[in-house]
């Protein structure tokens, strides 16, 4: 079992789905939560075999699929993914067992599945074409749900989502068959492993000047065309329009996964793709991409602020918060990219706790619009706890989850640029500004809307699928050594890998070497006749 | 010298003819201008020693290809003025007049022939004739025997699309328009 | 004043353009497939005057199987023109735009 | 020891947690009850390991377990008591003890009693945890906790627009000040590779004075916030929008001063920069003098004991920088006593009141209240000043530290403060409880307080008299952390008179209050008086006119800012440029598919127009190949390389 | 006077025929069958066309194991020439047809099934493609190409209603003018070398160093002209929509298919060899055709209201997008455009047989054409297999990942990456961000909107019989495993390409 855990992981999901479809409409959102509980328990099973100890990949899985052009089906998994694993896992659990009725349950139900396998299917897969087949097919069961199950302008979300990050990853594709090309002139063999390309050293300094800004520095080129593609997924700023119509037109399930998983694929992939393959290229671009991240943090909390839909506050300060994660991944050392990897988990359940609690009032009052709410903590009181509690996690309250990953982020940061991280920082002004005036709005006051007089408080299902969450958020802050460790003895390869490949003394000097001896798993690849 | 006169005639007459050919808004005059152009042509095809393609042409193209035209003519009743909206003729003229002054200009350059070997040489002492049937039934027989095949599909063609067949369109009916259709022919064969 | 193979050529790109002229400005398609019947034709001088100045058979060939297509093309031409005779009662090709766009 | 430490820690938690389970619920005694115990434990165990500290002088360190381990970074919660801790432990726990016993009184007919209880012991655990911890990132976490807890406390009466506005303005702006105290934390890591107190100050006098500084700087900032130091200033007024314990414990006792507990506790840092020090030093003394003259003509009784908090922490800054920590911290100590006991106070007249706040409106409550007439009156003569109660050893001595330092015209507006003190202070005993009893127009029958009330606060009534005389057992205890600096004048001479001065000057500024304002005839200003038509009255009413700068300068244009930001740059900009590109390809779509007109005609002539351009392509580049040098030629000449 | 000539049987190697031979004999058979017995089901036609079709199959199978031991092999007066490529093209144009003709057992009756005629002209048809590409005597090319055009206009016609006619008209008076420029085309070539065999025609070129190259751009315009037009590359496309919607959905699926792959083969071999002399112009031209068409027609389809017209439109993108592999020239390119070109066909003819299995023959009163956009609305709700079916379809086409078109489209990106055509690769992945607009508009129709013109639902599975639903079936397979076959069809392919010289 242990052998094939991983694709298990990935297609039970789906099989379960195909099978779905012979299960009666009533009954479906048990089945579909019996599978989602399946994949969480396996996940966690997979969470409890890792050894946290081992910094490469574990429970690898190779299976040719193209060989002759170098495609093969190679499956791993390492700190960096395992938790956004996890992750996906139980959202999809939380997200179909908390489902209100819609109509089309049995088609919701069946898509969440196939969407659960698209996106367990991109943290681990170690091809860059099966990365990117996964990559792309997660688009698919997220457009039918936001077009399908959406708000009144769901078709013009669900297509710009679609079609934006679809361009996006088209770049990238041209960026990776560039990437294998390289490989291939290097090694005379095809291959899109990513471990493969791990080895491959790509020169990124003018042979005769010296210079690294120059338009034969091939680095610089392909880490643009990848970085298209992960950025418009992120979404950095100015590519992240998409994000708020998506969210603001997504049904609660769609947005809580969009924010929870689904933004995650592009820091993930920044951390998988770009900085071990590009070392050189991330240090050339490491400032203006800070401060692209910088802009986004503070524009973005702006715009949170003026927003008058409160979901629309949460899906820009998920814009935001991803700007602190990708400043802490361009950190480029080990705090910095372990607290983006942490904050990524941290930010997936706190906003996917966030969309649900909108969720909660949007399936009440058939609005999300706060000035038509006010004093809800009159009525709701459990209701406004975990928000409160959510938001605070949100603003990044120490010894809530998001904290961890914040301050390791900024700290990372800061011994790259003390003044940007200064910048950066006012993510905690500005984060509770937006989100404490929301929070007033909906909360506090009297309650003056008849309409709220008699809101019910949140039903057991609801609680059942908060509530967790609050212990996660609360408990990942206390105590993140469970997810830390894993994550930075990885995250430690990684710089290491980028501090070997760097070939510019400027980025030899900002990828601090960890010195220890880091292993690549190597793989092997057939020979292209 | 002969030849040039008779070159520059005969070039002269099919420009003509062709001309009138497509610029006439007779169909009449038309179809007898481009039938005149097509013997003009054939005389071409006897000046460069062409004589089988010459009487081909004569053949096929003053004998078959006109006579379908001159009854196509008859059965659409185009002998009457054409009635021809006309576009732009600017553009109609600007972009012949372009092409043909583009390609002559290239043309008026005199093509290098030095290492041409003549694949099939033309034989001295025997007839066109010969020769060609020659070179067709040995190189050519299978390009012979697919212009068989194309002139088949014509005529199915021709047969399919120009006959009864065509009539009724089983497509615009319905199921049982069909059946109907059928149990009359079924009557008319029984009857 | 030898005539040469470039006054073949020439002739017959003139006539391939008075073809080209017919082509573009006829609206009635009998009289257009007439128009393309010049095209073959103009093509048919400079294959036989190619094949005579270089002693060639070749062209004559392709010359005699140009004929045989557009006779051919005549048929099945005629035989399209006179399914929509049938239904239209006439040839004219601007009545023809019922696609567009 | 340890075992009493970690009671001490974690009691409160236990007590708000229990509090918590019935926070949704009606009142119930006993959810105000167990915490207040529990808290009781806590200030017990505090005590044994007072005494323990006083007895072996033994640091008691432990480290709990590992909070956050990324690369070279370590971060445990780890929690250490000693001289300092202890000390700020003892006051804390005292105080909340004596708050959470007067606010089951207080709080009595409160719908959200339960919900009070679970919020103020969370604060009492988040202070511990501020004062406890051994690293600065433990202290963060207690840090940004009572930012929280204050948050809930100051918006408790959620349903009113003030309260939670002013809970969202003290937030927002500690976290302002929070940043600053981020980026020193990071400072410090970058620069020792610790957060451990121990640790980093051991690698401080290696680094040079530039990033000392920052990191003085830096710290200070947040400091400054916590502890509402000018510009920072304008939540901690506002804040008193809060229940009364509240603003007695945390705006008064404990939280604001925990921007003095850091520059104590960060004194290794301190020493090593002085012009930092001096720096707050000044700032410190300017806020005292700048916060009492708002206090000066204000008429919202809390905000003028939020002054004087604002004022006295002034005092504890400028100790603090001259480096005299520990009478910055003894004065700390003090001040969390009678102030504590000042503001339970005004929360006794403010229940007898029916709330009201304006001291105008009220007069001679001293025959209904005579106790907290009683309690008021020492706090407030112990907070002038006056000999022997507790605020004389403590700011004495700080006037002392800045004449000593030949500081001083830090000393003169200190000493000038200390007189505007006295008069603040009595102007409002003054104006509550002697005069008429003016609040009988506003039909108001006033009651005194509960008995247990009083009772619950007599510990600080007496600590408010007696405080003074720990001042050498503390003073032996806590040098043995802190610089054993003794202030003494060189001359005997000068030190009396500096003393007597000091005492006349409170003296008369008592009586100047008492005689303008314990008279029969006050009328309740109305706007119409002389002095209301002052400039400086209205500049101190309107405190300098600093909140409606703010709103005007900073939260106006940040609002309008966000809007255009998101109606104009965001929709506007981004957003229908990439609309705009989408649409630029469906739009030449719809605008050219006419081309394609369905016409055979118009096919035939695009057939031969493409061909006409291939053929001029053909033409051209073959001219080109034939004539190479021409074209290179004619190229030069058009100026083409 | 003449020899007589002698020549041995053997040398002429007639079996290299008899994959070209075999559909006309069957063709034969049909009429004389028709003849002696008229009035016979249009089964019985369509089971011996399968027949001959797999005995088709049988004999190129055969050629592909005397390619792969002994290389090309020449037949016939060197005029059959039995290649790789050609074999590979005979594959796809026999194979393709095999699941083309079950469509015609539709349920419901279409004019032009009813009469054998139409399966016999269809096998010539297919006998003309075969002919095409396994020879590069430009006679028997354009002998071969007008056989198969010919057919193929009687056949839109056939259909039998005004758009039919239409359609076939048009595609016929532009083909009459396209085989002029072939003819002129051929003509050039044939003044400057004497020869109409493409592969002397190269070396009497590459031998004078191309002197003469004004000839040589205009002969390569002519015929770049005549083969853009049979390609639909811009700006010789416009009969493809009109064509495309006049004809059956079937048909359509058809021709968008098997003609090109004839036409791709004839220009890889005309082509091919002026761009690896160097030959700019062409490389110029064909880079600026190939940009136009992927992009013209991609912003045409965004505007279309009829499914089969967007799809028309589409596969001229696609067209497009596959014609690059001739401007790079490389192995990797020529062995992605049949690949591609492979995967293709699994998709478009499944998209099309979608279209096929909807038809009506009465339209709704809302309906402005057979297809039209506003028909498939709601479909998800009335036939959810349909509609997922269709939508796989259209994310196929779109190149998403895993389905068939992707793996042909990172083969050819990758080719335009090696072959040193950056731009290109952009441009052709940015051409694949618009196509993903149109074809998500059908999903959008299907899957989000509510039912408009067909409530019930059942239009939308009328025509279907279970021939059709196997073929769409066999489609579906094709499409979502394509992973699977990928491997084995890009060696095959590859090996075969590499081995003629390509």
């Amino acid at each position: 079992m242990l052998d094939h855990i991983l694709s298990i992981l990935i297609f039970f999901p789906a099989l379960a789905g195909i099978f779905g479809l012979g299960v009666a409409k009533d009954s479906m959102r048990a089945y579909g939560t019996a599978v989602a509980f399946i994949e969480f328990a396996l996940s966690l099973f997979l969470w409890f075999s890792f050894d946290p100890t081992v910094s490469g990949m574990q429970f690898m899985e190779e299976l040719p699929l193209v060989p002759a052009f170098g495609i093969n089906y190679i499956l791993g998994v390492d700190g960096i993914s395992l938790f956004i694993v996890v992750l996906a896992a139980f959202f999809t659990f939380i997200g179909i067992a908390s489902l209100s009725d819609t109509k089309n349950i049995k088609n919701l139900i069946i898509t969440l599945l196939f969407l659960q396998m698209t996106m367990v299917g991109v943290f681990l897969a170690l091809d860059a074409i099966v990365f990117y087949l996964f990559w792309e097919l997660s688009l698919v069961p997220m457009l039918y749900i936001i077009g399908a199950w959406g708000g009144p302008k769901r078709i013009y979300a669900s297509v710009k989502f679609f079609l934006y990050t679809f361009t996006g990853s088209l770049v990238m594709l041209v960026g990776i068959l560039f990437m294998a090309y390289f490989y291939y002139q290097a090694t005379g063999v095809w291959s899109f492993a990513i471990l493969d390309w791990y080895r491959l050293i790509l020169p990124a300094e003018d042979l005769l000047t010296g210079d690294i800004w120059h338009m034969g520095n091939y680095q610089m080129w392909l880490f643009l065309a990848f970085f298209m593609g992960f950025a418009i997924k992120v979404p950095m700023f100015p590519f992240h329009t998409w994000l708020p119509y998506a969210h603001g037109q997504a049904p609660t399930i769609g947005s809580v996964i969009l924010a929870a998983i689904l933004l995650k694929m592009g820091t993930y992939a920044l951390i998988r793709f770009l900085l071990p393959l590009f070392p050189d290229a991330s240090v050339m671009f490491m400032f203006p991409i800070a401060i692209l991240a910088i802009i986004m943090i503070i524009y973005t909390a702006m715009v949170a602020y003026a927003q008058e839909d409160v979901k629309q506050v949460v899906a820009y300060s998920s814009v935001s918060h991803m700007g602190v994660i990708v400043l802490g991944t361009f950190a480029l050392n080990v705090e910095g990219i372990s607290g983006s990897i942490f904050l990524m988990i941290g930010h997936g359940v706190v906003s996917g706790a966030l969309f649900l609690l909108v969720g909660v009032i949007y399936d009440r009052r058939d609005t999300k619009m706060m000035k038509d709410f006010g004093g809800l903590a009159h009525v709701m009181p459990r209701y406004a706890t975990i928000f409160g509690i959510m938001m605070m996690a949100s603003v990044g309250l120490p010894l809530t989850i998001n904290f961890v990953g914040e301050f390791l982020s900024l700290l990372g940061f800061y011994q790259q640029s003390h003044i940007l991280t200064i910048f950066a920082g006012t993510a905690i002004i500005v984060g509770a500004i937006y989100m404490l005036s929301a929070y007033k709005k909906m909360f506090f006051g009297e309650l003056t809307n008849e309409k709220n007089k008699n809101l019910p408080d949140l039903n057991k299902r609801e609680l059942f699928a908060l509530v967790p969450l609050v212990v996660v958020a609360i408990w990942l802050g206390i105590y993140p050594k469970p997810l830390l460790t894993p994550i930075s003895n990885s995250v430690e390869s990684v710089v290491q890998l980028m501090h070997d490949k760097a070939t510019t003394d400027e980025a030899k000097r900002r990828i601090p070497s960890i010195a220890q001896e880091i292993i690549i798993t190597k793989t092997s690849t057939k020979e292209m006749h | 010298m002969f030849e040039a006169i008779a070159f520059y005639l005969f070039a002269f007459l099919t420009i003509i003819m062709f001309y009138i050919a497509v610029t006439t808004s007779q169909a009449l005059y038309a179809l007898t201008a481009l039938a005149a152009g097509m013997i003009f042509i054939s005389a071409f095809f006897f000046i460069l020693g062409a004589d089988f393609l010459g009487a081909v042409q004569i053949v096929v193209y003053s004998g078959a290809v006109m006579a379908l035209y001159a009854f196509g003519m008859m059965f659409f009743d185009t002998t009457r003025d054409l009635k021809e909206k006309k576009g732009n003729k600017y553009i109609v003229a600007g972009l012949s007049t372009l092409a043909a002054i583009l390609v002559v200009i290239i043309f008026s350059a005199p093509i290098v022939g030095d290492n041409i070997k003549a694949l099939y040489p033309v034989v001295e002492g025997a007839g066109n004739t010969q020769e060609i049937g020659l070179v067709l039934f040995t190189k050519y027989l299978v390009p012979f025997e697919v212009a068989a095949v194309m002139l088949l599909v014509a005529m199915i063609a021709g047969i399919v699309l120009a006959g009864k067949k065509m009539d009724a369109s089983l497509t615009l009916m319905s199921e049982e328009e069909i059946q109907e259709l059928e149990k009359e022919k079924n009557k008319e064969v029984l009857s | 004043m030898d005539i040469g193979l470039n006054h073949y050529l020439v002739l017959s790109t003139i006539l391939f353009s008075i073809g080209l002229v017919g082509v573009m400005r006829r609206k009635n398609l009998l009289m257009l497939f007439l128009a393309t019947e010049i095209l073959l034709n103009s093509v048919n001088i400079a294959f036989v005057a190619i094949s005579h100045y270089y002693g060639d058979l070749t062209g004559q060939m392709f010359a005699f199987f140009v004929i045989a297509i557009a006779a051919s093309e005549v048929a099945v031409g005629l035989g399209l023109l006179i399914v929509w005779h049938k239904r239209h009662n006439n040839i004219d090709l601007d009545t023809m735009s019922s696609m567009r766009g | 020891m340890e075992i009493f430490l970690y009671t001490a820690l974690f009691s409160p938690l236990l007590g708000s947690l229990f509090a918590t389970l019935f926070a949704a619920k009606p009142k119930l005694l006993i959810a105000g009850i167990v915490p207040t115990l529990l808290l009781g434990v806590s200030f017990i165990s505090s005590s044994v390991l007072l005494a323990h500290i006083l007895s072996t002088g033994q640091v008691v360190h432990v480290e709990m377990m590992t909070w956050m381990e990324a690369g070279d970074l370590y971060i445990p919660f780890g929690f250490v008591v000693d001289q300092i801790s202890v000390t700020m432990m003892m006051v804390v726990t005292l105080v909340s003890t004596v708050v959470h016993i007067y606010a089951i009184g207080y709080m009595d007919h409160d719908k959200s009693f339960n919900r009070f209880f679970a919020w103020l012991s969370a604060f009492v655990f988040s202070m511990l945890i501020l004062v406890m911890s051994d690293n600065f990132a433990g202290l963060f976490i207690g840090w940004e906790g009572v930012g929280l807890c204050s948050w809930g406390l100051i918006g408790f009466w959620y349903y009113k627009e003030s309260a939670t506005w002013a809970a969202n303005e003290a937030f927002i702006m500690n976290r302002i000040a929070d940043l600053g105290m981020l980026v020193g934390i990071f400072l410090i890591y970058s620069n020792t590779g610790t957060l451990q107190y121990t640790e980093a100050f051991a690698a401080l006098p290696s680094l040079d004075n530039e990033t000392l500084t920052w990191m003085g700087i830096f710290l200070f900032i947040g400091a400054m916030g916590k502890s509402a130091q000018f510009p920072l200033h304008t939540w901690l007024a506002d804040a008193m929008e809060g229940p009364t314990p509240v603003s007695a414990l945390i705006h008064a006792a404990t939280m604001v001063t925990a921007g003095v507990y850091l520059v104590i506790r960060a004194n290794p840092l301190y020493d090593l920069i002085p012009q930092v020090g001096l720096f707050i030093a000044s700032l410190g003394a300017f806020v005292a003098i700048f916060a009492a003259s708002m206090a000066l003509v204000n008429r919202d009784m809390k905000k003028i004991i939020a002054y004087s908090t604002l004022s006295q922490l002034g005092y504890m800054f400028a100790a603090a920088g001259l480096g005299a920590y520990w009478v910055a911290l003894f004065h700390l100590m003090a001040h969390a006593f009678f102030k504590a006991l000042l503001f339970l106070g005004a929360g006794n007249v403010m229940h007898a009141m029916d709330n009201e706040l304006d001291p105008f409106k009220m007069g001679g409550l001293k025959k209904t209240m005579r106790g907290t007439f009683i309690m008021m009156t020492v706090a407030s003569i112990a907070l002038a000043g006056i000999f022997p109660l507790a605020g004389f050893f403590s700011k004495d001595l700080i006037l002392e530290a800045a004449f000593v330092n030949h500081h001083y015209i830090i000393y003169s507006v200190l000493l000038f403060t200390a007189g505007l003190t006295a008069f603040y202070s009595f102007r409002l005993i003054a104006l509550i409880f002697h005069g008429e009893q003016r609040y009988k127009i506003f039909g108001i029958h006033p009651h005194e307080a509960y008995k247990f009330m009083l009772v619950g606060m007599s510990p600080l009534l007496l600590l408010a008299i007696i405080a003074g005389s720990f001042k050498m057992p503390y003073y032996e205890m806590v040098t043995a952390l802190l610089p054993a600096t003794e202030y003494h004048v060189h001359s005997v001479a000068v030190y009396w008179a500096m003393t007597i001065g000091t005492q006349l000057l409170a003296a008369s500024a008592i009586l100047f209050a008492y005689k303008k304002y314990a008279r029969n005839n006050i009328k309740v200003p109305d706007g119409s008086s002389a002095v209301e038509q002052t400039f400086v009255y209205k500049l101190l009413i309107n405190q300098y006119y600093i909140p409606l700068i703010y709103e005007e300068c900073l939260i106006k244009p940040y609002r309008t800012l966000s809007r255009v930001f998101w109606k104009e740059i965001d929709q506007k900009i981004i957003d229908a440029s990439v609309d705009g590109i989408a649409n630029r390809f469906y739009s030449t779509g719809e605008a050219t598919r006419d081309m394609q007109s369905g016409n055979l005609s118009t096919m035939l002539k695009w057939m031969v127009a493409g061909l006409v351009v291939l053929l001029s392509l053909a033409v051209v580049f073959a001219f080109a190949a034939s004539h190479p040098d021409d074209i290179k030629l004619l190229l030069s000449g058009l100026g083409v390389q | 006077m003449l020899e007589p000539i002698n020549i041995s049987l053997e040398s002429l190697n007639l079996t290299t025929l008899s994959p070209m031979i075999i559909p006309v004999i069957g063709a034969l058979l049909i009429l004389i069958i028709d003849i002696i017995k008229g009035g016979l089901d249009k089964t019985l036609y369509v089971m011996i066309t399968i027949l001959v079709l797999l005995l088709n199959i049988g004999a190129i199978v055969e050629s592909v194991g005397v390619f792969t031991s002994d290389g090309t092999i020449m037949g016939v007066f060197d005029l059959v020439m039995v290649d790789g490529i050609a074999i590979i093209a005979q594959l796809i144009i026999v194979v393709v047809s095999l699941l083309f003709v079950p469509l015609a057992l539709s349920h419901k009756r279409f004019h032009e099934f009813s009469y054998p005629e139409f399966f016999a002209i269809f096998l010539f048809m297919i006998s003309g493609f075969e002919f095409m590409v396994t020879t590069d005597n430009l006679i028997l090319i354009f002998v071969s190409l007008e056989t198969a055009s010919l057919a193929l206009y009687t056949l839109i016609a056939m259909h039998n209603r005004d758009k039919s006619f239409e359609a076939a008209v048009k595609y016929f008076t532009l083909g009459a003018l396209a085989a002029g420029f072939f003819s002129f085309g051929s003509m050039v070539f044939y003044a400057l070398t004497g020869s109409i065999e493409i592969n002397q025609i190269s070396e009497v070129l590459a031998g004078n160093g191309y002197a003469d190259i004004g000839f040589v751009l205009v002969g390569t315009a002519f015929l770049l002209a005549a083969l853009g037009f049979k390609l639909s590359l811009v700006p010789f496309h416009a009969w493809a929509p009109d064509v495309y919607e006049g004809s059956s959905a079937a048909m359509a699926g058809y021709m968008s298919i098997v003609p090109r792959i004839a036409m791709f083969v004839v220009a890889m071999r005309m082509f091919e060899f002026l761009i690896h002399s160097g030959v700019v112009w062409l490389e110029v031209v064909l880079y600026i055709i190939i940009v136009l068409t992927m992009t013209i027609a991609n912003i045409w389809a965004l505007v279309q209201t009829d499914v089969k017209r967007m799809l028309a439109y589409s596969s001229i993108s696609h067209t497009g997008f596959v014609m690059s592999a001739i401007l790079i020239g490389t192995t990797q390119s020529n062995s992605a455009l049949f690949i591609y070109w492979i995967l293709f066909s699994f998709t478009n003819l499944g998209a099309f047989s979608m279209l096929w299995i909807s038809r009506q023959k009465h339209l709704h009163k809302d309906q402005s054409s057979d297809h039209s956009f506003n028909k498939f609305s709601g479909m998800i709700q009335t036939s959810p297999t349909a509609a997922v079916i269709m939508a796989l379809f259209m994310l196929s086409l779109a190149g998403l990942p895993p389905f068939a078109v992707f793996w042909g489209k990172i083969y050819m990106i990758s080719s335009a990456v090696t072959g040193g055509y950056t731009v290109l690769a952009f441009i052709m992945a940015l051409n694949s961000a618009i196509a993903g607009y149109y074809y998500l508009k059908l999903i959008v129709y299907m899957f989000m909107k509510e039912p408009e013109i067909n409530k019930d639902g059942t239009a939308f599975v009328s025509n279907a019989t279970l021939p059709l639903k196997t073929i769409i079936g066999f489609a579906v397979v094709g499409t979502i495993f394509s992973f699977i076959i990928v491997n084995p069809i890009l060696e095959f392919v590859t090996a075969l390409v590499y081995k003629s010289g390509y």
